[in-house]
């Protein structure tokens, strides 16, 4: 009865007639609100989490936790589970602010790693900064150079908040503020690229992968 | 309601059908666009791979392709997954696929890596090797404890073997094993090499950034500082890229679809405006004045 | 770099420094300036137009983990949560972390108790969708279309479901106000809301609408460090400008010698 | 103390740390209240102190210090305890579908299928790790494939109908800065697609004239106006990012989260 499972061909059309569906489905919602994209909409809270709960037995808590202490005989890891189940004393009236402990291991963590990142991350950007000589070089980049530094300083002044920016500053911070916008512009153009493609995507596999290959049959 | 006035408000669910047309005709019917101009973000992606295959201590290390993405952004990231995996497989490169930002990732890598490893004679556990998805939030630990020990940070891979027992994991112990880093992807994850991994070995190791084109504008400062030797920012990435490799794929067929869909939205720009323009103009002539 | 060299012991030190005494001072009670921040306005408005409209308030605080930003849009959700008590209005939030849910539902259950109105709080307005960035999207959109809110906040860190969830509400007329310090998703909120507040202003929003001396004096300790930091870069320009490279080999980088060798490599295109 | 066993002794010893926790949670539930902040914030600070001090402190000619070698340990485990967190997730979305269902609230029937669709990829995923075959892989990739991916991707995609429409509505020459906005877009959008950029393609390859390709105006954007505008940005949120790591670091932040009784 359930020999269609094994057959690979049979599956692969199943798999695209559902995925067909789902993407169908959600569409829905463009026309408006509806029950079918409300049904899919569970279906895809459920898939999710359930996929969560599988990903995570199987990717971590079983390598790097389940077979080091059972199989290996690291039983120590047997505190991480005392540990981990502190996060659920938040549910707690009584003992939520035992759950503050493991988070207080999170936070700390995160705030102790931030000065590695901030060095990392930020003295590359100081130094390409500083790395706009004005003077000495060819006038097109002597300009482009200028700019860069401009700008920099212009966005950065709209960004002080500690005293009332009157005069100058204010213009200087006005422009500053013309020219997040221009990013922001270039930043929308991007990303209509992005969000296009991945409809070519869905597009795609409704043209080709389902109507043309799994039910026109076409190769 | 003014003919201008309705053109200024066309109901969004005309936009739409607009949008699927320009989309979904020219994959049908296949529209002639030129190629698209090889950017130079692109050039140096590739030609930094080509340097790799050309030296002879660095083609014999591991490259590390960070496959962080999920199905969401599958169009972007596993097109520049596809093209990029060509061109390692091409050049002979030993590949190991790792992810920290969705389980997604690194099972679709795989499927990449077995639909290309007969064509290029490429078998897993001696060309390539899969380490295997690590939840995001213990990415930063993860990746700092790779700097002095690989195996040990990752400890078995996806079919549960010990890294120490696979093949294409011979000699390789830390950071300074890695030939480079290709990070895939369509969320913020591209920091965690730069911050804890790309200058922590003898030298620092040259990183590479597969990006949707969402992230593209972030990213260039970093080209700038040298801390990327190259990107690929998108679809349009992707397809420059095959242009490159000269193996036309989806990128290049995509191309197509991305113009007119850019074209649609700049027309529809266009007539908004003027159409905004031609009304105001109405109105302020008929005296009501109040225009907005 | 894996270990800290000398100038980033040196900057991250000096900086820290000045941050952690600006802190200090605020919170022993030094009086603090901070500029308004336009659009704040705004956020008593979009309550108000609710409360006349007799339609609930939608609120997010994004996909962020249990971090500062997500503890910082909670307290806007909060006081703008305190305004709708008073109206007797209802405010919806649905979650992406579940580790957020307990202190969101906490921190809007404190708001409503705060106007004396904590008979008409639901813990299920603030509910769990998922963590899974596009079925949370999914989730939010269904309850926008479904409940048909008149205002929406939008305050935390945002991914692309930004724009899926600002234009459902902007589909149904909603009055939306956002505040985000991710920048790639600012340009949409400005496309779709009625009020933006960028970058760094969020952090300023919060220290503003709170006025928290912690937060107040975090923020003149940022404007100090961020000013150093400016006049450190105009300095190093115009010094490497007139062939002193001092302040640029300061921030000296590993990375330089990486640039040289792909320059050298054949076949790279010089 | 520390040391691997081997054999079903394991468990022994696993029991044994079980217990040992008990305790410790016991001896925890005697703190008093107004030593629990203190504790709270001396284990923010030490966990801290653990990347910062490794961080900081002088490393020897191998570029390690006596910290290194902990680095990996403190790597693992926060991956295990992220881990444990998911089932705070798990466990409010299951009440509150659970609770829809139990009062047969309106809509009810999704939360079933709700259900349905958790346990199906959850339980096909697990069989498929511990006893793959055909069978259980067929199974887990039609929830995986057909279902999660296909949503996955589809929610994503639905974004470009709704920057088609944000598009056409925002960007109207209102305003100086809805201007602004709408030129930058507009210039990168011709220059990012093939067809746009064959616009200026009979503009020289090389020199001068090529500055005025359609794909090179956009590049300058990119690179010359908006990198500098997003630095900007960045080194501000840098800096607030330090400042954050500070005032959690060293336990200086307030608020209704951090003032509560505990």
């Amino acid at each position: 009865m359930f020999d269609f499972l094994t057959d690979p061909a049979a599956m692969g059309k199943a798999i695209v007639w559902f995925a067909a569906l789902c993407t169908l489905g959600l569409y829905t919602i463009l026309y408006r609100e509806n029950v079918v994209f409300r049904f899919f909409e569970h279906i895809f809270l459920g898939l999710a989490t359930g996929y969560a709960i599988y990903a995570t037995w199987n990717d971590v808590l079983r390598p790097r936790w389940w077979t080091p202490m059972v199989a290996e005989g690291r039983w120590w890891w047997a505190f991480a589970l005392s540990a981990g189940l502190l996060f659920y004393l938040i549910y707690s009236k009584r003992y939520s602010w035992m759950s503050r402990l493991i988070f207080a291991v999170f936070f700390g963590f995160a705030a102790g790693q931030a000065f590695q990142f901030f060095a990392s991350t930020y003295f590359p950007l100081i130094r390409s900064a500083i790395n706009n000589p004005v003077v000495g070089v060819p006038v097109p980049t002597a300009i482009n150079n200028l700019l860069f530094i401009v700008i920099l300083v212009s966005v950065m002044t709209y960004f002080f908040f500690s005293f009332e920016q009157r005069g100058g500053v204010a213009r200087v911070s006005r422009m500053g503020r013309y020219l997040l916008m221009f990013a922001f512009g270039a930043i929308f153009g991007s990303t209509i690229m992005a969000r296009m493609s991945l409809l070519i995507g869905r597009v795609f596999f409704l043209l080709d992968t389902w109507i043309r290959q799994t039910i026109l049959g076409g190769a | 309601m003014g003919f201008f006035d309705r053109l200024q408000n066309i109901d969004r669910r005309v936009l739409y059908l607009l949008l699927i047309l320009a989309v979904g005709l020219p994959l049908i019917f296949s529209a002639p666009v030129p190629a698209p101009a090889v950017l130079p973000p692109t050039r140096s992606f590739y030609d930094t791979v080509e340097a790799l295959a050309n030296d002879p201590v660095r083609r014999n290390k591991l490259v590390i392709l960070s496959a962080n993405f999920s199905s969401s952004t599958a169009a972007e990231s596993l097109t520049q997954t596809d093209t990029v995996m060509r061109h390692l497989m091409r050049r002979k490169l030993k590949f190991a696929i790792f992810d920290f930002v969705d389980p997604q990732g690194r099972e679709l890598a795989q499927q990449t890596a077995e639909k290309l490893q007969n064509q290029y004679g490429y078998v897993y556990g001696r060309d390539y090797v899969n380490w295997g998805y690590r939840p995001v939030g213990a990415a930063v630990p993860t990746v700092k404890a790779m700097v002095r020990d690989i195996p040990a940070a990752i400890g078995r891979d996806i079919t549960n073997t010990p890294l120490t027992e696979i093949p294409v994991m011979e000699g390789v112990k830390g950071v300074n094993d890695i030939a480079a880093v290709i990070e895939v992807t369509g969320s913020a994850s591209l920091p965690v090499w730069i911050g804890y991994f790309q200058r922590t070995g003898r030298e620092p190791v040259p990183t590479l950034f597969c990006t949707t084109a969402v992230q593209g504008p972030e990213a260039f400062p970093l080209l700038k500082s040298g801390q990327l030797q190259g990107m690929l920012v998108g679809l349009q990435g992707a397809a420059e890229y095959e242009v490159l490799l000269k193996e036309p794929g989806f990128a290049t067929r995509g191309s197509a679809s991305l113009s007119y869909a850019h074209f649609l939205i700049l027309a529809l720009i266009i007539l908004g405006n003027v159409s905004m323009l031609l009304s105001r103009s109405r109105s302020s002539g008929s005296g009501t004045g109040g225009t907005r | 770099m894996e270990h800290a060299t000398w100038p980033a012991r040196i900057v991250l030190i000096v900086f820290s420094a000045i941050i952690v005494a600006a802190v200090l001072s605020a919170q022993r009670g030094r009086k603090l300036f901070i500029r308004r921040i336009p659009g704040l306005t705004a956020i008593d408005e979009a309550v108000g137009r609710a409360t006349e409209m007799g339609r609930p308030i939608l609120s997010s605080v994004g996909l962020g983990g249990i971090d500062i930003i997500t503890l910082q849009a909670l307290a806007i959700i909060s006081s703008v949560a305190q305004t709708a008590a008073r109206y007797g209005n209802r405010v919806l939030l649905p979650i992406a972390d579940p580790v957020v849910l307990p202190v969101a539902e906490d921190a809007l259950r404190e708001a409503y108790t705060a106007a004396g109105r904590s008979d008409i709080f639901h813990a299920e307005d603030v509910s769990f969708l998922s963590e899974r960035q596009f079925a949370y999207a999914a989730g939010v959109a269904g309850i926008i279309n479904r409940e048909k809110p008149a205002s929406l906040f939008l305050f935390g860190t945002f991914f692309a479901e930004s724009l899926i969830i600002a234009e459902n509400g902007n589909r149904i007329g909603a009055i939306q106000v956002a505040g985000t310090p991710s920048t790639t998703q600012i340009p949409f909120f400005i496309a779709s809301c009625d009020y933006v507040i960028i970058g760094d202003e969020f952090y300023a929003a919060t220290a503003y609408l709170t006025r928290q001396p912690t937060l107040l004096g975090s923020l003149v300790g940022q404007d100090i460090v961020k000013g150093i930091l400016l006049a450190l870069v105009v300095l190093g320009v115009l010094l490497l400008s007139f062939g002193q490279p001092a302040v640029f080999n300061f921030f000296e980088d590993k990375n330089l010698a990486l640039m040289q060798y792909f320059r050298k490599m054949p076949g790279t295109g010089g | 103390m520390f040391r691997p066993v081997q054999g079903p002794a394991v468990w022994g010893y696993i029991i044994g740390a079980l217990v040992a926790s008990g305790v410790i949670f016991f001896l925890l539930t005697l703190i008093p209240g107004r030593f629990r902040k203190p504790l709270i914030a001396l284990i923010t600070f030490l966990a801290g102190l653990f990347y910062a001090l490794e961080f900081f402190w002088p490393t020897g000619r191998d570029d390690t210090n006596f910290l290194t070698p902990f680095i990996d340990p403190a790597g693992q485990m926060a991956q295990v305890l992220q881990a444990f967190a998911l089932g705070l997730g798990v466990y409010s979305l299951v009440s509150v579908h659970l609770r829809s269902i139990a009062r047969q609230r309106s809509g009810w029937g999704f939360s079933v299928v709700l259900f349905a669709a958790l346990f199906a990829i959850a339980i096909s995923g697990l069989l498929n790790a511990y006893r793959p075959n055909r069978y259980n892989q067929n199974v887990f990739n039609f929830f995986f494939v057909g279902g999660l991916q296909a949503l996955d991707s589809t929610m994503f995609s639905i974004i470009a109908f709704y920057i088609v429409s944000a598009a056409y509505r925002a960007f109207r020459i209102r305003s100086v800065e809805a201007t602004i906005l709408l030129s930058s877009a507009f210039i990168v959008m011709l220059g990012q697609v093939a067809l746009g950029q064959a616009l200026t393609n009979w503009l020289p390859a090389e020199g001068f004239g090529a500055n005025l390709r359609v794909e090179n105006i956009r590049t300058w954007i990119l690179t010359r106006v908006n990198s500098p505008a997003v630095l900007a940005v960045d080194f501000g949120l840098g800096m607030g990012a330090l400042a954050t790591a500070l005032r959690l670091w060293l336990s200086l932040e307030r608020g209704s989260y951090f003032d509560r009784e505990l």
